[in-house]
């Protein structure tokens, strides 16, 4: 089993993250592609890790879900005061800001 | 004790805030009284610092006087400091004594507008700047004053910005400057790149130290594309035409008499590092030349009265670059003091018939103004003899010296341009005297009815300035035993060696310049009083050309065919309409909208849609990454 | 059996991730980013961190997406069904994506290629590493979950009159 | 184990911090008697740690296992944060009550940003330096979506959020790349390493890309910058300027630790990629700023465009790893920007008072404001005297002296047109008649001697950035 399978999978699913950007609105959607990317830094770390030092690579993933998860509650809120006002998450209709 | 020297930029500042901050609560006299006193307080100073000065001569020739480090890191110092030597103290005096007179215009003529007190605030604060730029020590402190100048010109443009016109000459002023000041600033940061210091000393102690010609050549240019910029030379000239919108005594202080010389200012004080690129000079002189015969031009054609005092200016401030380029640094400076004076005067003759006229700037709705405003002709017309340099008035002296410094260093050929210059200068400044106070009156009854002398607060300034346009000139005598400013100047200005002229080479010049001013005079009179339909008809006949042979007046009909009709129609239809208006008028105005243009269609991009934010920072990472695949690959 | 385990929650992973992005009704995204959250924790395992995998299916795929499913459950599923997308010049964005994945395909496989596995997976050592090298981020978590917490209260907590 | 020899001062900025925050939560969780300390706890908190710093200047303080060190560096950019959130606490007290926006955990969120980002400047460890941009960053998503009520805010924030999100997951791939490459997630050990092979230098190239992405984000560099403008605009105005300050001087002080400091001895050759950015960013947020009504989105726009002339003096930094000059500029700009948008927030009364046009008379109805913003103006412009001028003076020699001479020629020309929207602001504060101004009064007058007094304080600042620069320059030259 070589290694670095590991890490296409990673690469694999960080792209389709940011690929997620471009073909979904719902803003709750786009949040969960942001956990892809950043779940698939995570698989890099830990596969980076068998090489560099194993013990400090899980500690560092562990870190890593702590702010996905303070990301995801702050963002889940700010989404409940959007909807308050535009009554719908599409992100492509708020446009009240240009220029 | 001559760090009191800072006096003369402080009572400017004190003037200013004093209005600024209680002059709300103060009438009208004493907001005047405030301004005019602040700058006299620093002319007076600048006066006992010449004395003392001249008492007390140092062996150097300069004194500095430091007040601060301004910064200071590692090795880059800037000082707020002064230099005092006889180019600043000259300068200073030339700029406080013209500047108080004008301010005492000012109150004459802004008496009646609101922006009285504003008005006054600018006025003071261009002062100070001013004066901070002829006497800081380094270049740092001089871009500050040549920055606040250009500020303050850009603010007193469009004093009047109700008037559209005026808020666009403002805005195309600032645009055109911008341009200068770009390269002077690069200039400065070469300057600091190659001999680690902007002060003047400093910098000219190490110039012995081999510093790459092509760089001292770029230098040189820079700072030239930024004295372009501020005295308003081809092809930076375009804004100051339009910035006689502002108030006239703006246009008399500011866009004639001080600020405009700014640039030959900073090229004679940087001479020592043209000296150093001969291709530098010679662009100077060229770019100088040039512009005089340029704008003589222009002004020949142009109809309105300050316009052709502005083309005027920029014809007279060519000369000066002609002179800085052909080495001759004291001429430059010398024509720049008497050109302040007599051209603050005729600028404030314009301004006190306009007055007079209720407004009136088309110098074809005038004529015969005389008659009502006999201080104002008398005046303009002293300070018309100075300008067109016949003998004893200040410009002959200067005009004088500059053309021969050019025939010296660059022959007869460039000296032509010169003269042919002089010649036409004389004909367009008196064809502005013929037109406006003397020929036949073709002034509307109405405005004639309220036609009257300016108060004596407008006419008192301009028979001070009118008495020294025609004694001015006599510090100058081309004579090396009688010429004070020389002696005075060549303690700081390189001077060329080696190139005395002759006494009798030396008449010879004279003569030439003379007989051609005079000639012009003539010319004008036919012109403009003898036979006042006589260009008309000159011009309608071009075609007819038996119609002309059988004119009595033969000789001149042929002078005309062959110079002054083709002139007429290569200023008007080429120059003017052409190269001025389409070409750099046209590039100037199209910049400021491209710019425009460019943003509101980058505005566009910014769409509001975060998903199309999102795709511009995957472009730019992919560009990122492109550049660093392109660079593995490459090794 | 390792092998074949990976290539099965590769399978599922990818698959997954795909069904996160492509469907248009958010608590299927959901559902599916609960799977591929479940087969990362498989990853984990695989690569012999049997605590991160653990701390992985408890903090995400039951933490984090709980609340996923209950914001989806207070608002999204009223929100109803995403229109029909339009791509406009998106699809281009997407190529960018591929281009940017393809050269982190062909450095990855190109340069790494070192095999070695050295699995150990004592908490004890977890923890002192947190408690020691990394101390400072660990303690900064915890400012992290203040401000998350503290925000996450304000901007819920208002009676919110909504302006139009 | 945690081992008690790593303790010691070197956080204690943070811990200060983090406590005042949390006593102002608990005063607003259960003694609302008490609401309206919350500010004042706040501020002595703020000053009394400028004082602190300042006394421990040149002590060099590192601990916990070389994770935290409190340098002259992170010790001046601490300095820009405390500045940038004093002079925003004194002017929020009057801003929140005419917005009447409730109070309390607006000075908790400012101080834990504060705190983060005194983290994130001292942090030797790219994790740290992760966790504490995330951090600072979730302070700010709530900040600016901080008056619930508005419809703009709110978009600005969740704008900021998702994409701040986006760019956060790009950052941390980017850092397990760096760490994949070298097997080190701390700074000093990574410029430590030496002879790296080819494959691990790839990765590090590629990682540093990704690390720039995610920095160049949060410092709106163009092309990821286009959050900017919306999240400044729709953000309450002081937190505007708080994120213009002290956000920026956080990521740029990051960029500065990585690139500048660290990463030199690894050739990831930047500085093209920097030129690139640099001057795209100036050029683009020129052109736009030229032509921008509402003047908090002008700024927003200048902001950018700064973002691109500090660039060209991390262009000039990069390789002699002297960042002085860079550090400078960024307090200049910090004091000069943070002063436009106080004058702005004490102006503002509602949602129409943000207009370019609104400013038209303001000379005659308060000539103290039209002075103070004209002043910050110029700064803004970079026209000498002011600080501004000196500090892009600075970089730009910089950059000259190490030879990018056409990237300089491209800036002085950018910054030459960049005057012209400053200056139409003050043409229309003192040439625009009385009638104008007069139209300014229009309902209740909104005078606030606190909110005042952070305008004055801030115009001092300059006016010392300007005339005396020479204290400044050589703390920031000091590292």
């Amino acid at each position: 089993m070589e290694l670095y399978y590991y890490l296409i999978v990673s690469l694999i699913v960080f792209i389709i993250g940011m690929i997620g950007f471009f073909i979904r609105r719902n803003l709750i959607t786009l949040l969960m592609c942001v956990e892809l990317m950043l779940n698939a830094a995570n698989l890099a770390l830990m596969v980076f890790g068998t090489k560099w030092g194993w013990i400090e690579a899980q500690a560092i993933v562990l870190l890593v879900m702590t702010v996905a998860a303070a990301e995801v509650a702050v963002g889940l809120a700010l989404m409940i005061v959007v909807y308050k006002h535009y009554s719908h998450l599409f992100i492509d209709q708020m446009t009240k800001l240009k220029g | 004790m001559w760090g009191l020297a800072g006096l003369i930029i402080i009572f400017p500042l004190l003037g200013l805030l004093i209005n600024l901050f209680i002059g709300n609560r103060l009438s009208r006299k004493w907001i005047g009284v405030i301004a005019c006193g602040s700058v006299a307080l620093s002319c007076l100073a600048t006066i006992v610092f010449a004395v003392l000065f001249h008492f007390n001569y140092p062996a150097e020739g300069s004194i500095e006087a430091n007040w601060y480090q301004w910064i200071v890191s590692g090795s880059f110092v800037v000082d707020f400091g002064f230099r005092i030597d006889w180019l600043s103290l000259v300068m200073a005096l030339t700029v406080s004594f013209v500047g108080f007179l004008i301010h005492v215009y000012s109150v004459g003529y802004m008496w009646e507008d609101p922006g009285y007190r504003r008005y006054f605030i600018y006025l003071n604060l261009f002062m100070m700047m001013m004066l901070m730029l002829v006497m800081a020590n380094n270049l740092g402190l001089l871009f500050v004053g040549w920055e606040g100048v250009g500020l303050c010109s850009y603010l007193l443009i469009g004093f009047w910005f109700e008037k559209h016109s005026a808020s666009e000459a403002g805005k195309k002023a600032f645009i055109v400057n911008r341009i200068g000041d770009f390269g002077f600033l690069l200039g400065m940061l070469l300057i600091y790149r190659e001999f680690g210091s902007l002060n003047f000393n400093v910098i000219e102690a190490n110039m012995g130290e081999h510093v790459a010609s092509q760089i001292i050549l770029g230098i040189a240019l820079l700072l030239f594309c930024g004295a372009a910029g501020k005295s308003a030379q081809f092809p930076l000239h375009v804004w100051l035409p339009d910035a006689m919108e502002g108030p006239t005594p703006v246009s008399a202080l500011i866009h004639a008499a001080t600020m405009v010389t700014a640039g030959v200012y900073m090229v004679s004080r940087m001479g020592f590092l043209y000296e150093q690129s001969p291709y530098a000079l010679m662009i100077v002189t060229g770019i100088g030349l040039f512009t005089a015969f340029f704008a003589a031009t222009m002004a020949v054609v142009n109809k309105d009265f300050k316009r052709v005092l502005a083309y005027s200016t920029i014809s007279q401030l060519g000369y000066m670059f002609a002179a800085c380029g052909a080495g001759a640094y004291v001429a430059a400076i010398f024509h720049l003091i008497t050109h302040a004076f007599f051209k603050a005067l005729l600028f404030m003759g314009s301004g006190s018939v306009m007055h007079a006229l209720g407004g009136e700037l088309n110098i074809e709705k005038m004529g015969g103004v005389k008659e009502k405003m006999k201080w104002t002709a008398l005046t303009f017309v002293i300070a018309s003899l100075a300008i067109s340099g016949i003998i004893p008035f200040a410009g002959f002296w200067s005009k004088d010296a500059i053309l021969a410094a050019v025939w010296h260093k660059y022959g007869p050929v460039i000296w032509i341009i010169g003269i042919v210059t002089a010649i036409l200068t004389a004909f367009y400044i008196f064809r502005l005297v013929f037109e406006v106070f003397y020929s036949e009156r073709r002034v509307e009854e109405k405005t004639w009815d309220h036609a009257h002398e300016s108060p004596p607060a407008m006419i008192r300034p301009m028979m001070i300035l009118a008495l020294f346009s025609i004694i001015i000139g006599f510090v100058g005598l081309p004579f090396k035993r009688f010429n004070l400013i020389e002696r005075a100047l060549a303690t700081v200005l390189p001077v060329a060696h080696g190139t005395e002229v002759s006494v009798a080479n030396e008449i010879i010049l004279m003569i030439i310049v003379l007989a051609g001013a005079l000639f012009s005079i003539y010319l004008a009179f036919t012109f403009y009083m003898k036979k006042r339909n006589y260009l008309d008809t000159l011009l309608a006949s071009f075609k007819k050309i038996h119609h002309v042979l059988i004119n009595k007046y033969f000789v001149d009909e042929i002078y005309h065919k062959i110079i002054i009709a083709p002139l007429w129609y290569v200023s008007d239809k080429f120059l003017y309409k052409i190269i001025d208006v389409f070409m750099i008028d046209g590039s100037v105005d199209g910049i400021a909208h491209i710019s425009r243009g460019t943003g509101k269609y980058l505005r566009k991009i910014q769409s509001g849609n975060t998903r199309s934010y999102a795709f511009a920072i995957v472009i730019g990472m992919l560009l990122i990454f492109i550049y660093y695949f392109w660079k593995i690959h490459k090794g | 059996m390792e092998s074949l385990l990976f290539w099965f929650f590769a399978i599922v992973a990818v698959a997954g991730s795909i069904m996160v992005i492509a469907q248009r009704r958010a608590i299927y995204s959901a559902l599916s980013l609960i799977i591929v959250l479940c087969s990362f924790a498989g990853f984990f395992f695989l690569l012999g961190a049997s605590f991160v995998a653990a701390m992985q299916v408890i903090v995400y795929a039951g933490a984090i997406m709980i609340l996923f499913v209950f914001i989806i459950w207070l608002l999204g599923l009223r929100t109803g069904e995403e229109p029909a997308i339009k791509m406009k010049w998106f699809y281009l964005a997407i190529v960018f994506c591929l281009l940017i994945g393809a050269q982190l395909f062909y450095i990855f496989v190109t340069n790494f290629k070192e095999v070695v596995l050295e699995r150990s997976t004592d908490i004890k050592e977890i923890s002192k590493v947190l408690l020691g090298k990394y101390v400072i981020p660990f303690e900064l978590t915890s400012i992290l979950f203040l401000a998350a917490l503290v925000g996450a209260f304000y901007l819920a907590k208002g009676k919110g009159k909504a302006e139009k | 184990m945690l081992d008690f020899t790593q303790l010691n001062a070197s956080i204690l900025p943070e811990i200060i911090l983090v406590l005042a925050a949390i006593v102002i939560l608990l005063i607003e969780g259960f003694q609302k008697k008490l609401n309206k300390y919350c500010s004042l706890i706040a501020l002595i908190a703020v000053v009394g740690l400028i004082y602190y710093l300042i006394s421990i200047w040149n002590s060099n303080l590192k601990g916990f296992y070389a994770g935290v060190v409190l340098d002259n560096f992170a010790l001046f950019a601490s300095l820009i944060y405390l500045l940038s959130a004093a002079l925003i606490i004194l002017s929020a007290v009057h801003f929140l009550d005419i917005k009447k926006i409730e109070s309390g955990e607006f000075y908790a969120l400012l101080l834990i940003a504060v705190a983060a980002m005194i983290f994130i400047s001292s942090a030797n460890d790219m994790i740290t330096i992760f966790i504490s941009l995330e951090i600072f960053s979730i302070c700010l998503y709530v900040l600016v979506g901080y008056d619930r009520n508005s419809v703009r805010g709110v978009e600005g924030a969740i704008k900021y959020f998702i994409l701040g999100a986006f760019s956060a997951g790009i950052l941390l791939y980017g850092i397990v790349l760096i760490y994949g490459a070298v097997g080190s997630t701390n700074l000093e050990a990574l410029s430590k390493i030496q002879g790296l092979e080819m494959s691990q230098k790839i990765l590090l190239y590629f990682g540093a890309g990704l690390v720039l992405v995610g920095l160049g984000f949060k410092i709106s560099l163009v092309p990821f910058h286009m959050w900017t403008p919306d999240a400044y605009e729709g953000a309450p105005t002081v937190i505007t300027a708080f994120m213009a300050a002290a956000t920026k001087t956080a990521a740029f002080s990051v960029l500065i630790r990585i690139f500048v400091i660290n990463l030199p001895s690894h050739e990831i050759s930047l500085e093209w990629i920097l030129w690139i950015l640099a001057i795209v960013t100036m050029t683009v947020g020129n052109f736009i700023a030229l032509s921008q009504e509402n003047i908090k989105r002008m700024l927003a726009y200048s902001s950018i465009a700064h973002a691109g002339y500090i660039t060209v003096g991390l262009v000039g930094a990069s390789g002699n790893r002297e960042a002085g000059n860079v550090m400078y500029y960024l307090i200049v700009y910090a004091m000069m920007n943070i002063g436009a948008f106080l004058v702005i927030a004490h102006l503002e009364r509602g949602k129409d008072f943000l207009s370019a046009l609104h400013y038209k008379g303001l000379a005659y109805k308060n000539t103290f404001l039209a002075l103070a913003l004209s002043w910050f103006l110029l700064c803004l412009a970079g026209l000498p005297p002011t600080s501004g001028f000196l500090a892009k003076y600075y970089v730009f020699l910089a950059a000259v002296e190490k030879g990018y001479t056409i990237l300089v020629i491209i800036a002085v020309l950018n910054s030459a047109l960049a005057a012209y929207y400053y200056l139409r602001i003050i043409v229309f504060m003192w040439m625009h008649g009385k009638e104008e101004g007069k139209a300014l009064v229009k309902g209740e007058e909104t005078w606030s001697l606190i909110s005042m007094t952070a305008i004055v304080i801030a115009l001092l600042l300059t006016l010392q950035l300007s005339f005396m620069p020479s204290r400044f320059l050589q703390l920031a030259l000091s590292f």
